[in-house]
């Protein structure tokens, strides 16, 4: 069994599976968001570049922060989000529930984007720590929504925490999207998804042209690389997690799996359609937004759920 | 031009020496005048100072500050000549005009012309000159 | 929260050239903001005096590469203006519409850093690109895409042949067409607007304190343009409007130079067909600049640039001070970005459109196993560039 | 190392280094970035901290004010890192080689490995410049 469990962590739906398909989409970004902008975009194997020429680079360790934190953060966020993988991933490829429910997941995700925070202070550097507080401030405003959106399914499969249950409940009853409070929720999601993975509007903890990459300016070679690998993960980790929430069913043959694929690049697509359209917003303005517009509206979904609607 | 007519009227008294070209307008101004000259162009007649140009020549430092009247493109240029070539002093105006905090700072620099009163003075552009670069733009100049 | 000091530089992604910036904060609001300048200064004014006037010409177009029509054409002024030179229509009608063209393309190049800046790759990317038909223009006509070489005392250095004047209003008309495309794409966006409006604003008085100019200026509602207020060249000659909007804040910035883009395609083209019919020579010969002082000032795209010339007969300057537009807009961040949150101080300070260069004024070593590209592209370039001449002067 | 930098070669990220320049440079690498030259087809990147960088691409000339800072700049780039001259400026002193206020020696500042001339360089030759140094990588 746990020899299973370490295949599952490591090599498929966890670590590896979901570090290929993070390269993979990152490039669909890259590439997406250039023809977007009317250019040619990147090869292929770009993402798998300079993932393989970080991890060759020399590493620079900061000279007035936490030195044990700097290096731990990046590695705990890889494991992090590996283990978040694995669980939405068995629930969703496998129907396997592994190591937790939804509660767990939801957590594992929160504790990324604090260590990102973490790794972000540990640096000692005015624009890091900058960006590690707006991390945390970001969190407080897209995490309550987020909580909200995932409680929709929840509560339309009759209170069960347990991905399996969840995707069950779909299978039978048809996918939560296709209630009026599941696609409110769903659209939610998407922004609350988009704020989770750092993505434009909401990149204003890297923000390149403010902070100058924000909690990862100290960073370099394979510690960096870490990152650049996480941050791809998410790409992989967050749009399975919503399809697994709202337009699930377990695929059981060749044209699921195609289907499976096809609503995941949709997802994808759109984050980056949204990514490309608009610049990036304030810190305040993503609080407001969040608070005054996103919680309510998952709010509202969440009691037209208890309604049944 | 009523402008030019207008000034030299309100404010013939404190000019000396005058040249008057098409659209421009150079007067030597004593440095106790220069302020009331300036407030005048500033406040009353409402230019703009573009900035200031300090030199030097035979005789001293020459320090020219033109205003801008924006509406006739008519241009009026104080000029203060500083005899005392080894330690030039004259009135600063930028407690007065804040746009002519820079270009003081900066003729101080590189002319090494001490303004009287200005709010910040120290060096704009060269302060960390591994030389000790003095003055690069008097004619004893050795960068 | 504790104040932390925020330094924005020397080295930093929001300023394509180095300088410091030392902003105070309190929690994410701005409380003060410190400036120092001087890792641009190179000494044009001890250069210039060592220079030829016709050298000097070459040098001040190095000042700025953004402006490098605005400082020689100023600089011109200032000789014209101390020998009282008269130059030729046709010259004046070249200078003007190579000054225009100039305006479009680097208030095309603000709006994408802005878009940059704050985060709106896209916005860039698009703006950039239609501004890669101005810089075409301009190789047609001087062989360079950025640093003519144009100027000359007494008129122009080079003519624009009246067969290539049809293709030049084609492309001008194309430029126009995607230009109104990116202008709404960035004017009427909700999401920029709201990003921008109210951001940074720069009061009237604190704008005629600091003796603003240009697009700084005449968005906090002061009328200042050089080429309304001593129309010079060809400027009394071709009807435009000199746009001025009162809220002074990044947004209205913003609009300022979207609006006068669209009027220097107007001039551009009242330029063209003026030289149509505008024959003669280009240039007046002048042997000598007498002894004197002048003052030569023109409205470069981020406001007047200023030059003053003294001479002493000989053929070089005594004194040749250089004032850039930049000099007096950059202070006037102080006043606009202090009580404001941090996200907005950065577009504030880039919305002066700083340019630090004019500001401060102030053989390939490749080992033998390097393999020759299949495409030479400095080849192509060549070619592109006579091709570009040849398509145009027919 | 054939293999490394063969990647190396196709991920170069790039951090601007603005030592005293006339803006014209800067704005011409900025230019490949945009849809007409694209260099991020090449896998070329602008990178906001020089802790990312494989490339300095260094133009203008060296003032004795930024100078210190270039010198900082360069120590803290994690090595492999090249040096790219852009411009006549960090080749030859251009024009205000005779000023105060620039440096006597730049390649006592920051030993560069790549320079391309012009003034400014058309973004095709930056090209040029830039693939002969992947070209030099790719062995």
């Amino acid at each position: 069994m746990t020899g299973r469990l370490l295949f599952q962590i490591l090599l498929f739906p966890g670590l590896l599976f979901t570090a290929g398909l993070g390269l993979v989409v990152g490039w669909v970004d890259r590439k997406v968001s250039a023809r977007f902008q009317f250019r040619a975009g990147p090869p292929f194997f770009q993402v798998f570049n300079d993932i393989a020429k970080l991890l060759g680079k020399e590493t620079l360790l900061v000279r007035d922060g936490v030195r044990w934190l700097f290096i731990a953060a990046p590695l705990a966020a890889l494991g992090t989000l590996a283990l978040a993988a694995t669980i939405v991933g068995a629930a969703l490829f496998l129907g396997e529930g592994v190591g937790g429910d939804l509660i767990v997941v939801m957590y594992l995700l929160m504790l990324y984007a604090l260590l990102v925070a973490l790794g972000g202070s540990a640096a000692g550097n005015v624009f890091a720590s900058l960006g590690a507080g707006r991390e945390i401030k970001l969190l407080l405003a897209d995490e309550l929504a987020f909580l909200l959106v995932c409680l929709v399914p929840v509560i339309q499969s009759g209170y069960r925490l347990r991905l399996t249950d969840i995707l069950a409940y779909q299978s039978e009853q048809g996918a939560t999207i296709g209630s009026f409070s599941g696609a409110l929720a769903f659209i939610v999601g998407l922004l609350a998804v988009q704020a989770k993975m750092a993505l434009p509007p909401f990149h204003i903890a890297e923000a390149e042209t403010e902070l100058a990459g924000g909690p990862f300016i100290e960073y370099s070679g394979p510690l960096l690389a870490f990152w650049k690998v996480s941050q791809v993960m998410m790409f992989a980790v967050f749009p399975f997690l919503l399809i697994l929430l709202f337009w699930g069913g377990v695929p059981r043959s060749a044209g699921e799996v195609i289907g499976l694929a096809l609503k995941y690049l949709l997802v994808v697509v759109l984050l980056v359609i949204i990514k490309n359209t608009n610049p990036r917003v304030r810190l305040d303005t993503a609080l407001g937004f969040f608070w005054k517009w996103a919680a309510p509206a998952a709010f509202v979904a969440v009691v037209l759920a208890v309604l049944g609607v | 031009m009523a402008e030019k007519e207008k000034f030299l009227k309100e404010m013939g008294a404190k000019v000396g020496k005058i040249i008057d070209r098409p659209g421009r307008l150079y007067f030597e101004v004593a440095n106790d005048d220069l302020r009331d000259v300036a407030r005048y162009l500033f406040r009353t007649q409402g230019c703009r100072l573009s900035t200031a140009t300090a030199l030097e020549t035979y005789h001293g430092l020459e320090v020219i500050y033109h205003f801008s009247h924006d509406a006739t493109g008519q241009y009026f240029c104080p000029r203060v000549v500083l005899t005392d070539k080894a330690n030039p002093r004259m009135n600063s105006l930028a407690p007065m005009i804040k746009g002519a905090e820079w270009i003081e700072r900066e003729m101080a620099e590189l002319l090494g012309i001490v303004f009287e009163g200005h709010p910040r003075p120290e060096p704009l552009l060269t302060k960390e000159h591994p030389r000790g670069l003095r003055q690069p733009l008097r004619l004893r100049r050795t960068p | 929260m504790s104040r932390t000091v925020i330094p924005i530089g020397p080295f930093h992604p929001l300023l394509e050239e180095a300088e410091y910036f030392r902003l105070t904060v309190d929690g994410e609001t701005v409380t003060d903001v410190d400036l120092d300048i001087g890792y641009m200064h190179r000494g044009h004014e001890f250069i210039s005096e060592r220079k030829t006037f016709t050298q000097s010409i070459y040098l001040v177009e190095r000042i700025c590469g953004i402006c490098s029509t605005s400082h020689p054409l100023a600089c011109v002024h200032a000789l014209e203006d101390v020998g009282g030179i008269e130059i030729p229509p046709r010259a004046a009608y070249i200078r003007t519409m190579v000054g225009e063209l100039e305006r479009i393309h680097s208030h095309l190049l603000w709006l994408g850093l802005a878009g940059h800046f704050i985060g709106y790759d896209t916005l860039w990317m698009w703006a950039w690109r239609y501004r890669e038909p101005v810089l075409e223009l301009f190789e047609a006509v001087s062989g360079n895409r950025n640093h003519y070489g144009m100027m000359r005392v007494g008129g122009v250095a080079r003519d624009v042949s009246p067969d290539v004047i049809p293709r030049f209003l084609k492309i001008l008309d194309e430029i126009e067409v995607k230009m109104e495309m990116v202008a709404k794409a960035a004017a009427d966006d909700p999401v920029l607007r709201s990003r921008l409006k109210g951001v940074g604003v720069l009061s009237r008085e604190a704008a005629v304190d600091y003796c603003a100019v240009g697009p700084t200026a005449r968005a906090s509602g002061v009328a200042t343009d050089v080429r309304k207020d001593e129309p010079n060249d060809a400027y009394g000659l071709v009807d435009f409007k000199s746009i001025v909007l009162p809220n002074g804040d990044v947004y209205d910035k913003l609009v300022v130079r979207v609006l006068e883009t669209f009027e220097s395609v107007k001039i551009v083209r009242q330029c063209l067909e003026k030289l149509r019919t505008t024959p003669g020579p280009i240039r007046n010969d002048v042997k000598e600049i007498p002894a004197g002082e002048g003052i030569g000032r023109y409205e470069a795209p981020r406001g007047e640039v200023f030059h003053y010339i003294r001479t002493d007969g000989s053929n070089r300057p005594v004194r040749h001070k250089v004032r850039a537009p930049s000099y007096m807009n950059i202070p006037t961040c102080a006043a606009s970005c202090k009580g404001i949150a941090l996200a907005d101080a950065l577009i504030t300070l880039a919305a002066v459109d700083p340019c630090y260069c004019c500001t401060e004024r102030a053989v390939d070593i490749v080992d033998r196993r390097h393999k020759p590209l299949k495409l030479d592209l400095l080849e192509l370039s060549r070619r592109k560039t006579e091709l570009l001449r040849r398509e145009i002067h027919g | 190392m054939g293999w490394y930098n063969k990647r190396l070669a196709k991920s170069l990220w790039v951090f601007h280094v603005s030592a005293s320049p006339c803006n014209n440079c800067d704005i011409e690498i900025l230019d490949l970035l945009t849809p007409r030259y694209d260099v991020e087809r090449f896998g070329i990147k602008l990178v906001g901290s020089v802790r990312h960088a494989d490339v300095l691409l260094v133009s203008g000339v060296i003032n004795q004010k930024v100078a210190p800072k270039i010198r900082r700049l360069y120590a803290q780039a994690p090595r492999p890192v090249f040096v790219v001259g852009v411009g006549t400026c960090p080749t030859s002193g251009c024009t205000f080689k005779d000023s105060y206020n620039t440096v006597e020696r730049r390649e006592d500042v920051i030993p560069i490995d790549l320079y391309i001339p012009g003034c400014p360089p058309k973004p095709e030759a930056m090209l040029e410049g830039i693939m002969k140094l992947v070209g030099v990588l790719r062995g």
